[in-house]
């Protein structure tokens, strides 16, 4: 399904928070075959090490690499506080 | 001339951390004793905390987090296993009367 | 094989790089399934959505999360040279 | 007390880039001369590259890249489809006189 990029994906948080009932947190879906487009230097060596026949070792997978903070409403024993939650949700992809 | 939505305001200073946090509520709009008027959404929010059985509010306030109130009246909505019940409306001050489903 | 975490991977540079032949770049391996130990927000409620019967998601994956840079000899037209190859050795892992 | 390790030293002015960062290779000892004397390491290196089929030295100095250097006399490695060699060796003046296999 293409290359590694972003996808939108909403999930619900009822289970987790107080608010909100859902967001849309993306996530990271596609390719990180060679010829590597979004890697970085140790993803290249990497696939460089896998493509010389070394197929058992882990390959570079298409991850989140940039973030952005989604505010939320938390709990605790207390009762309900806004809290502002970083790397909640994902903005860029890449192989690592 | 659109009327700004007013909402029920109120928040509980259960403690210094959780009303500290809970005083960003008032960034959404001027509040004037148990009323705020808001600035940035149409959608009043309740949110209520669980205590021994019975509902207790814990804040009440103009919207800064669900970002959609397709209802006229507040209707209970349970989180995390029944122990808050939260409610979202579009009316003003409909925050006040939460309506408890079965 | 064991939580996600950091292993040691030699890999050749022969057919990249005039030096040095080879060096330990790292590696992540290993589960980031429920309970994730090394996972930020983001991976959490992905772990969450699809833990909820959304099994077609992409599920989080151990990877690099730090990296050291490496020193090498490179090449272009001109002849070789020292350089500096940033985020190639991984230093860190995580539930990505 | 022991003998420090002495090298044949040579960076190539080809490009005011590659010379910048070649005057690297000074930091691995004192340099007078065609000759360094190593403080960091104990190998010796030389770095050729192939030019109308005649390999040319683009660098002789004291090691700062490769880490290792199990042989006393400087073997040619091939590198990068044979566009590269480079040799790693252990005694004194060894990265004068590379030995090409066949």
């Amino acid at each position: 399904g293409g290359v590694c990029g972003l996808k939108a994906l909403t999930v619900s948080l009822t289970k987790l928070l107080v608010g909100p009932s859902s967001a849309n947190i993306n996530n990271c879906h596609g390719s990180c075959a060679f010829p590597l487009t979004n890697g970085n230097n140790h993803a290249i060596l990497l696939n460089s090490h896998i493509e010389s026949g070394n197929a058992d070792e882990r390959s570079p997978c298409c991850v989140p690499v940039a973030y952005e903070a989604l505010e939320v409403v938390d709990w605790n024993a207390d009762g309900t506080f806004i809290s502002i939650k970083p790397d909640a949700v994902a903005r860029e992809c890449g192989c690592r | 001339l659109q009327q700004k939505r007013r909402c029920f305001f109120q928040i509980t200073e259960s403690t210094e951390h959780n009303y500290r946090q809970n005083k960003k509520y008032t960034a959404a709009g001027s509040v004037s004793g148990s009323v705020q008027v808001c600035e940035t959404t149409d959608c009043c929010v309740g949110y209520y905390r669980i205590i021994n059985g019975t509902p207790k509010a814990d804040v009440l306030a103009c919207d800064r987090i669900e970002k959609s109130c397709p209802d006229e009246t507040c209707k209970a909505q349970p989180r995390i296993n029944n122990q808050f019940f939260t409610c979202m409306c579009s009316t003003d001050l409909c925050n006040g009367n939460i309506t408890w489903g079965k």
